[in-house]
C-alpha cells in the first residue's frame, strides 16, 4: 500500500496538533512550522521537526507559500497538509505544491478554483441540477448596481466575499442606506483576509438552518458523503456549536442532500476531504450555500458518530489508496455535539480575550474528546484566531449528549484567559436548544438568557465569599513576596495558612 | 475582618470570623460555615459551605477578580476594611467620565475624529480591528471630541482609553 | 422510569470520580466522602456535597461502613456506590445498607458471600459445571497440611486470600521449602487488606491466559454478558494493561465462555455489574478462577467496544429497571486497551513513588479516554494504591489502537511523582505483546526489553543537553530566589533569560 | 562553560557555547547547533536540534535530575565546572559503603536483626509495607550488622538508611 513519507503541516494551534497526531498514528514523520509567536505551541513540540518560518503576522509566515513549500524541500517532506484557514483554500498554493513535485493533502486547485470563487461555483451547482439561493450573477464592487441587485431580490441580503469562508467577510445589509457602507468594510476585510476584495451580493435568508454534509473522494473515482452536521449555533457567521444528526434532517432529507453533496463534490472534479454547506428552511427545502475545500473545524463530530478518521482517509486517499469503502459502508451511530472553547469575554459583547494560560483543568471519562492547541504557559495574543480547544462529546442519543456536554464543560477550567465556557454552558439550558428547533438566529434570540446571571442566591453568595477570601489570600501573598519571605510556596499550604491568620487578624 | 464584594453594580458586606474551630461569613443576614481550599496550585478553591461542594476558579490579582463559578463567571471587586478606609482618604477628587475604553485588545485602523468634532451617540469615532475583524467603536453619547488618545495603525490594550468625549 | 434519588459514593480517586460523572449525566445528586488526607481531592470538588470521614488510614476511613452510613443518612442519600476496593465486596456492609432502608448499587450480600469465599465459590461453580483448577477443598492454616496438599496437587501452588481479590494476598510458591514463609505472609497480608486471614492453597498454573467476562444482571431475572477482556499483563498479580477483544478467543471461545459467565452469575443470584474471571490455557480450555462481585478497574475497555455505559447500568438496575436489551443486541466494534498509569518507579523495581504532582499534561484527540483522580497540586502518599489515572484508546483494530495507545501515552506527562509511563510505553514496543501471543509470564519474559535503556544515541545526547541546561536554569533560579528577586514568575521569560545570561557567564 | 552529566554510570562531558547568536553544544565529539526553551511553567524543555524537535520533562532539584524524552527516563547527575572544582576541594575523606537504603518510602513492620548480628545475604533484615504490600528487605552481602537506623512502626522516606553492614 502506498504512504506518504513525510508530511509538512502548514498549520499551527489545534488544527495542526490533529494532524500531527494521526500521522504518528499512521507512522508518518512529521514537520511542522512556526512563526516566532508560536516557538513554545503544541505543534512544534509534537512533531518529528521544526523549522522557524518568520514573524507573527501571518502574513509573514503561515500564509507565506514560499517560505513554508522552501521548508518542505529542505525537510525532505513529500507531502504538505495545510489544515484550515490560512493557505488551506489557496489554489495557487495547491498548484505549487504540485509543480514543486509535492503532494497536496487536499482537492486539486483546480476543485478549488471551480468552487472558491462563489459565484462561478454557483452557476456550477446551477447545472449539476443543486438548489441556489437567489443573488448577483457576479461580483459587486458599485454601491449603485449592488443597491439595484438587493432591491431586485429584496432586503434582506448579504454582501459576501467571492473567495470568502469560515464567516470572514460577511455583511448582512437590512437596507438601502446601509449598503455603501457595509461593502466598503466587506471588500476591505476581505482584501484583508483573501488578499482579494471582490464580493457578490446574495439573498439573506432569514433564520435558516446551517447545514452541511462532508464528503471523502478518492483518486480513483469513489465519492460518498458521511452525513450531516448541524451548524446553527452561529454569532457573526461563526459557528459555536455543532451536532450530528440534526433534528431537521431524517433519513429522506440525509439522502438527498447527501446526494446533493456528492454531484456536487463530482462536478468540480473533487478530490479528498471536503464540505458542501446548504442553508435549510423550515419546510426542509435546502440551498447551496458553499463547498468548503478543505477540512472544516467541526469534523470530530462526523467521525465521532461514524468511526471514520476523517484526517487519516485525507492521509491514505493523497496516497492514492481507495476509499475501501462505499456509500452503503457508511453507518451512524449515536449523537455527537462539538462546542468551540475560544478566549473571548461573551460578557463584553466577545470581545477576544488575551493573556497567559496559567492552569488547564481538561474534562475526562467516556466519549469525551479533547482537540486542543492550549497548554499551560501559553500566551493567548492577537495574531491568530480565538479558537483554544474544541470539546467533543458522543452518546447514544442526543439528550445523553447534552447531559454529557454540560458535565464535561463544567470540568474545563482554564485560568489565566477569559474564555466563552459559562456562555456555552448556557446554551444547553436553553429550551430553543433542547427542543432541537432552532436556526441561525438562536443567539440573537436568545442573548439575554444566554447572558443572564444565575438566579441561584446561594451560588452567588459563595462566588462573593470565594472572592473575600482569594483576596485575603492574595493580599497577603503579595505582602510575603515583598518581603522575601515564601514566594513560590505550595500554594495549598499557603491557603490553609491564610486561612488559619492571614484571616485572623 | 470584614470585606466588601462588588458584583453587577451591588455591593455585599462579608463578614470572616475565624475566632472558632471552623470559618463563618455571615453576609446579607445568611450565616455560612465555610471551608476553603486552594487546589490546582491555588488556582481553583474548593469551597465546602456546611457540606455543600463548589469548585471556584479565581482569576485576576488585586481588587479585581473573575470567578467562575457552576458555569457562571462573576467579575468581582473586593476590598476589605483598611483598603476601604484608606481610599476614602485619596478619593477626594473625583475622575469624572467621557472617556471611551478600548474593551479588547486590538489595532486601530482608522481615526475618523478630531479634537473639537461634535459627535452624536451612535457615530463612528474610530475602526479597531482585532482577530482580523474590523470593530466600529461608536460614541456612547452627544458631545464634543475632548482628546484622542490613539493613531492609526496603534495596538492597544483592552482597558486602553480610545477617545475622550465632554458630554452635553 | 424509577431513579435514583442521591448517591454517596463510598470511595475515592479516579473511580469516585467515575461514578460522580456518572450520577451527574443521569441527572441524580451526589454525596462523597473523604479522609482528611483527600480534602483537596478530585472527587471531593466533583460532587455537590462532600463529608469528611476520619483520619487517613482507610481503616479509619473508607473502610468504615457505619461512619459511611451514618453520613448518608444524614445527607438524604437513598443508594450507595462503593466502586471497586475498600467496601464493595464486604457483604455485611452491603447488607448494613439495605438494612439502614438504602440501595446498595452492587449485588446483594448473600451473592458476595457465595463468590467471596473463594472455596464455596469454587464448589457452588462446580456444580453449575463452570470447570476450575484443582486445589484445597478448605481453608488452610496449618504448614503441613498446606505441604500435604500441594504435593498432591503438584508444585507450584498459590496461597491465596479466602476473602482476596484485585491481586492481594496473593503468594506463589515453588518448593515446599518456601512454604511456611509464604503462608504466614500471605495470612498478615490478607488480614490487614481484608480483615480476614483465611488463605486456601490451589494449583498454580503455568503461565495462563487471564481473561474475563463482564455480565450485567437486573433485578427482572435478565442477564447478559458483555465479552471478554484480555488481562495476562500483570506484575505480582496486578493487572497493568487489558484489552478486548482477547486475541486468543474467537467466537465460539467467547460464546462458550460467556455463557460460562452468566451460568456462574446465575448460580450465585447474582444482580448488578459483575466479572468473572478465568484462566486460558494455550488449548483454549478455561478455569474459573473468581467472580469479583463489583465494578471492575478495567471495565472502560469494555464500554468502548460495546457502546454501553457499565455505570449508567449500575444505576438504572439498581433503580429496578430493566435492563432494556438482550445478548442479542450486545455488538462488539472495534478494539480498545487500557492502561494503568502508577505512581512508582520501575527502574527500581517498581517501588511506590511519593511527592506532589506539579504539572500534568494529558493527551487528547480522538477516542482517547482518560479516567483520573490526579490533578496538579495533588499530594501523592502511601495511604492509598497508586494508581493515578487509566488511559483507554479505542481503534479499528488492534494495530490501530496500539499506535493510538503509543501516541497518547507519548503525550501524557506528569512531574513531580515518578510514574510508570516510560515502562508502558515499551510494553507496546515488545514483539511478544504485538504478536498477541501473551501470558501471564509477559513481564517477567520481557523484563530485561521492558527495562532496556533507549539506543539512539541522539535522544541520550539531547537528554544529556536537557539536563546541562536544565540544571543551569535550577541553579540561577535558586540564587535568584536566595536574593530575594524574581520569585514565581513566568518561567519561560526565564528560561530565556537563562538562555542568554546565565550560561553567558 | 562546561558540564558533567552522569547517567547509567557513564560520564559525559557537555560544552555550551553561547557567544553567537544560536546555542551550540559539544558532546562527545558531536556538535549540535541546539535551541532550548521552557515551556509548561518550566515543567518541560523544548529542544531543538538543528531542526530536530524534541520534548523532555524534567523533575528533580540541584544536581540530581529526572528526564523523560520519547518515553524513556533517564536519572542524571549534573555538575558544573565550578561545583566540581569545589566538590573536590570538600571530598577528602570517602564515605564507606555498606548500608542498606530504603529504596521507597513505606512504614517498617518488622526489625529482625540487632547490632551484631552475622547475616548472609539473603538474609531478611526487615519487613517494609507500602501501599498495602509486605516488602522484604534483604541483606545484599555476607556480613555483620554495624547499625540499625530504624525501628518497626516507623515511616522512613525514600533513600533513608535502613541497616549498616560491616561487610567482610
Amino acid at each position: 500500500m502506498s504512504k506518504l513519507k513525510k508530511v509538512l503541516v502548514a498549520n499551527r494551534g489545534e488544527i495542526a496538533v490533529r494532524v500531527l497526531r494521526a500521522c504518528r498514528e499512521e507512522g508518518i514523520p512529521t514537520v511542522a512550522v512556526y512563526s516566532e509567536a508560536d516557538r513554545n505551541a503544541l505543534h512544534v513540540r509534537l512533531a518529528d521537526e521544526a523549522f522557524c518560518i518568520g514573524p507573527p503576522p501571518a502574513l509573514q509566515s503561515y500564509l507565506d507559500g514560499d517560505k513554508i513549500l522552501a521548508v518542505a524541500k529542505r525537510a525532505g517532506a513529500d507531502s504538505v497538509h495545510p489544515g484550515y484557514g490560512f493557505l488551506s483554500e489557496n489554489a495557487d498554493f495547491a498548484d505549487a505544491t504540485v509543480a514543486a513535485g509535492l503532494t497536496f493533502i487536499g482537492p486539486p486547485g483546480s476543485a478549488m478554483r471551480a468552487m472558491g470563487n462563489k459565484i462561478s461555483a454557483k452557476a456550477r451547482m446551477k447545472a449539476a441540477k443543486v438548489p441556489c439561493a437567489p443573488g448577483s450573477d457576479g461580483e459587486i464592487d458599485d454601491p449603485a448596481e449592488a443597491k439595484r441587485i438587493a432591491e431586485s431580490i429584496g432586503f434582506p441580503v448579504m454582501i459576501k466575499a467571492a473567495a470568502g469562508g469560515g464567516g470572514k467577510g460577511i455583511r448582512i445589509v437590512k437596507e438601502a442606506s446601509e449598503l455603501a457602507r457595509a461593502l466598503d468594510m466587506a471588500r476591505s476585510e476581505a482584501e484583508k483576509s483573501f488578499k482579494s476584495g471582490a464580493v457578490y451580493v446574495e439573498k439573506f435568508l432569514e433564520e435558516p438552518r446551517h447545514v452541511e454534509i462532508q464528503v471523502l473522494a478518492d483518486r480513483h473515482g469513489n465519492v460518498v458523503h458521511l452525513g450531516e452536521r448541524e451548524c446553527s449555533v452561529q454569532r457573526r457567521h461563526q459557528k459555536i456549536v455543532e451536532e450530528t444528526p440534526s433534528c431537521i434532517v431524517d433519513a429522506d432529507l440525509r439522502q438527498r442532500m447527501g446526494a446533493a453533496a456528492v454531484a456536487a463534490a463530482q462536478a468540480c472534479g473533487y478530490e479528498n476531504a471536503g464540505t458542501v454547506e446548504f442553508l435549510v428552511d423550515k419546510h426542509r427545502n435546502f440551498y447551496f450555500l458553499e463547498m468548503n475545500t478543505r477540512l472544516q473545524v467541526e469534523h470530530p463530530i462526523t467521525e465521532q458518530v461514524t468511526g471514520i478518521d476523517l484526517v487519516r482517509a485525507q492521509l491514505r486517499i493523497a496516497a492514492r489508496q481507495p476509499l475501501g469503502f462505499t456509500q452503503a459502508d457508511v453507518k451512524h451511530a449515536g449523537h455527537a455535539i462539538e462546542v468551540r472553547i475560544c478566549a473571548e469575554d461573551p460578557d463584553h459583547n466577545f470581545v477576544p480575550a488575551t493573556g497567559v494560560v496559567r492552569h488547564l483543568d481538561l474534562p475526562g471519562g467516556g466519549r469525551v474528546r479533547i482537540d486542543a492547541g492550549i497548554y499551560e504557559g501559553m500566551t493567548v495574543g492577537l495574531h491568530y484566531d480565538s479558537m483554544l480547544a474544541k470539546l467533543i462529546v458522543r452518546a447514544n442519543d442526543r439528550e445523553e449528549a447534552i447531559a454529557r456536554m454540560k458535565r464535561a464543560l463544567a470540568e474545563f477550567h482554564v485560568t489565566g484567559v477569559k474564555t466563552n465556557i459559562p456562555f456555552l454552558l448556557r446554551v444547553f439550558d436553553t429550551p430553543e436548544f433542547l427542543s432541537g428547533k432552532y436556526d441561525t438566529g438562536f443567539i440573537d434570540r436568545n442573548l439575554a438568557t444566554l447572558k443572564a446571571p444565575p438566579s441561584d442566591g446561594m451560588t452567588r453568595d459563595v462566588a462573593l465569599v470565594a472572592a473575600a477570601i482569594a483576596h485575603a489570600i492574595r493580599k497577603r501573598r503579595s505582602q510575603t513576596a515583598n518581603t522575601g519571605a515564601g514566594g513560590g510556596a505550595n500554594e495549598s499550604a499557603w491557603s490553609l495558612a491564610a486561612r488559619r491568620e492571614g484571616l485572623r487578624r | 475582618m470584614k470585606y466588601y464584594v462588588m458584583v453587577g453594580g451591588k455591593e455585599y458586606a462579608v463578614d470572616v470570623d475565624t475566632t472558632g474551630d471552623a470559618m463563618h461569613l455571615t453576609l446579607d443576614g445568611a450565616n455560612y460555615r465555610v471551608d476553603v481550599s486552594a487546589v490546582q496550585h491555588g488556582e481553583q478553591y474548593s469551597v465546602l459551605v456546611d457540606e455543600r461542594s463548589f469548585a471556584v476558579s479565581v482569576d485576576g490579582d488585586g481588587r479585581k477578580l473573575a470567578l467562575v463559578l457552576d458555569g457562571y463567571s462573576y467579575a468581582v471587586g473586593v476590598e476589605d476594611d483598611r483598603e476601604r478606609a484608606s481610599r476614602a482618604l485619596s478619593n477626594l477628587h473625583g475622575s469624572g467620565g467621557g472617556v471611551i475604553e478600548s474593551v479588547m485588545p486590538g489595532i486601530v485602523r482608522k481615526v475618523e475624529v478630531q479634537v473639537g468634532d461634535t459627535v452624536k451617540r451612535g457615530d463612528r469615532l474610530l475602526v479597531l480591528e482585532a482577530m482580523k475583524m474590523e470593530n466600529e467603536i461608536l460614541a456612547d453619547a452627544d458631545g464634543v471630541v475632548a482628546k484622542v488618545h490613539v493613531a492609526a495603525g496603534q495596538t492597544v490594550e483592552g482597558g486602553a482609553p480610545l477617545v475622550s468625549l465632554d458630554v452635553k
